[in-house]
């Protein structure tokens, strides 16, 4: 399953899609830290470039697929606003066996972080909201430092 | 030939707009695009970010065309 | 939270335990495979001797703590019978960074392989049912091993 | 001294209880009780496992007493 959505990550409906019968269900969940740089944060917002996300999800599946023979993965990814606490991602990964499960997780988590067009506002007390800029590698670049 | 740029997050903001219209030469690649968006647009020209065409990383050297779904995309932060 | 139950796991209810504050939230989750060694398994009983198991979890906890500052970690384990799919074991580490949650979670389910007193029978379609023998490693042979 | 030892799994199964109740010479150690249990109960000759007293693992060279909590480990299968 992948899916952006403005609407509350249900973990346990996403677990119930997860292949229970393949021994190993990993699962990596990123939530709003109250802080940030040293800064208190109030909100977070996301925003997507759906279609294009979407696309890097399913690319990041087949190459977790590829690498670690997983049998299903899964990427939910909230865009909008979110509260302090609140689930911004979900990956779940499911095989029969659990070093490939969890390491498929934090693959997955780390390409998202790389090549999936999601951008995050911090929203503090005091002020406007400033938009974190994270990763700008190349796609060149990006082959070689994931090429573990 | 006229192309739209999609923006998104902090060069949605600056620009004031979702997307661009520019009048680009034929078979234009997206380093001439992005001298003409640094002209017309001079917020643009300190800004770092990454080309997508239809919805895929390219480098600059791409040349593109009136039908391509063309995307500048900032540092991301998701997850 | 250290847990060992007869009652199906509820993995909403655990992760809601979980320090979300924190930022990243990993979970290993193992379920019962339909198939062990070529042959078809039709359910699996575990035994486990409860005080011995449940201070176990307590000291991988703390050697969690100890080597990746996560904040957080949850361990619950299922004793009795169990049918295909059934989830055995529920690992849930909350942490500030999401490379230390998943490495929590990856320490942790193999140190219980190694050190929680638990076993498991197998039962197919044939047969009386089989005690699986995995970890037999010495106290100190398990040191060297885990100490990464 | 009597000393009592836990079973489970399959040396549970094996001896068709959950613990057994020996007979040891004061100040003995795991090694000895080893070798009377062998001798009472056949089964466990060949039986691999490991010691745990008072919730803890041991080396065969820990003595034990009649108030300790005796308990013998076959292979652990859980996860």
């Amino acid at each position: 399953m992948f899916l952006i959505t403005n609407l509350t990550i249900d973990i346990a409906s996403i677990l119930s899609t997860a292949h229970r019968e393949d021994g190993a269900v990993a699962t990596f969940m990123g939530t709003v830290r109250d802080h940030s740089g040293g800064r208190s944060v109030t909100a977070l917002q996301y925003s997507v470039y759906a279609p294009m996300a979407l696309k890097s999800f399913e690319q990041i599946a087949d190459e977790v697929k590829a690498k670690w023979g997983v049998t299903h993965l899964s990427i939910v990814h909230r865009f909008g606003r979110l509260k302090v606490g609140e689930i911004s991602v979900a990956v779940t990964a499911g095989s029969p066996h659990r070093r490939e499960a969890l390491a498929a997780c934090a693959y997955a988590i780390d390409r998202i972080k790389t090549i999936s067009p999601i951008w995050k506002k911090e929203f503090y007390n005091d002020l406007e909201g400033i938009w974190v800029e994270g990763c700008d590698a190349s796609p060149r670049e990006n082959a070689h430092v994931h090429a573990y | 030939m006229i192309v739209h740029v999609k923006l998104f997050a902090s060069a949605r903001e600056r620009a004031g707009a979702d997307q661009l219209e520019l009048d680009l030469p034929i078979n234009a690649d997206l380093f001439e695009l992005r001298k003409i968006l640094n002209d017309q647009y001079p917020c643009f020209r300190e800004m770092t970010g990454r080309w997508a065409v239809n919805l895929e990383f390219v480098p600059e050297s791409t040349r593109v065309g009136a039908v391509d779904e063309i995307a500048w995309i900032p540092p991301i932060s998701g997850g």
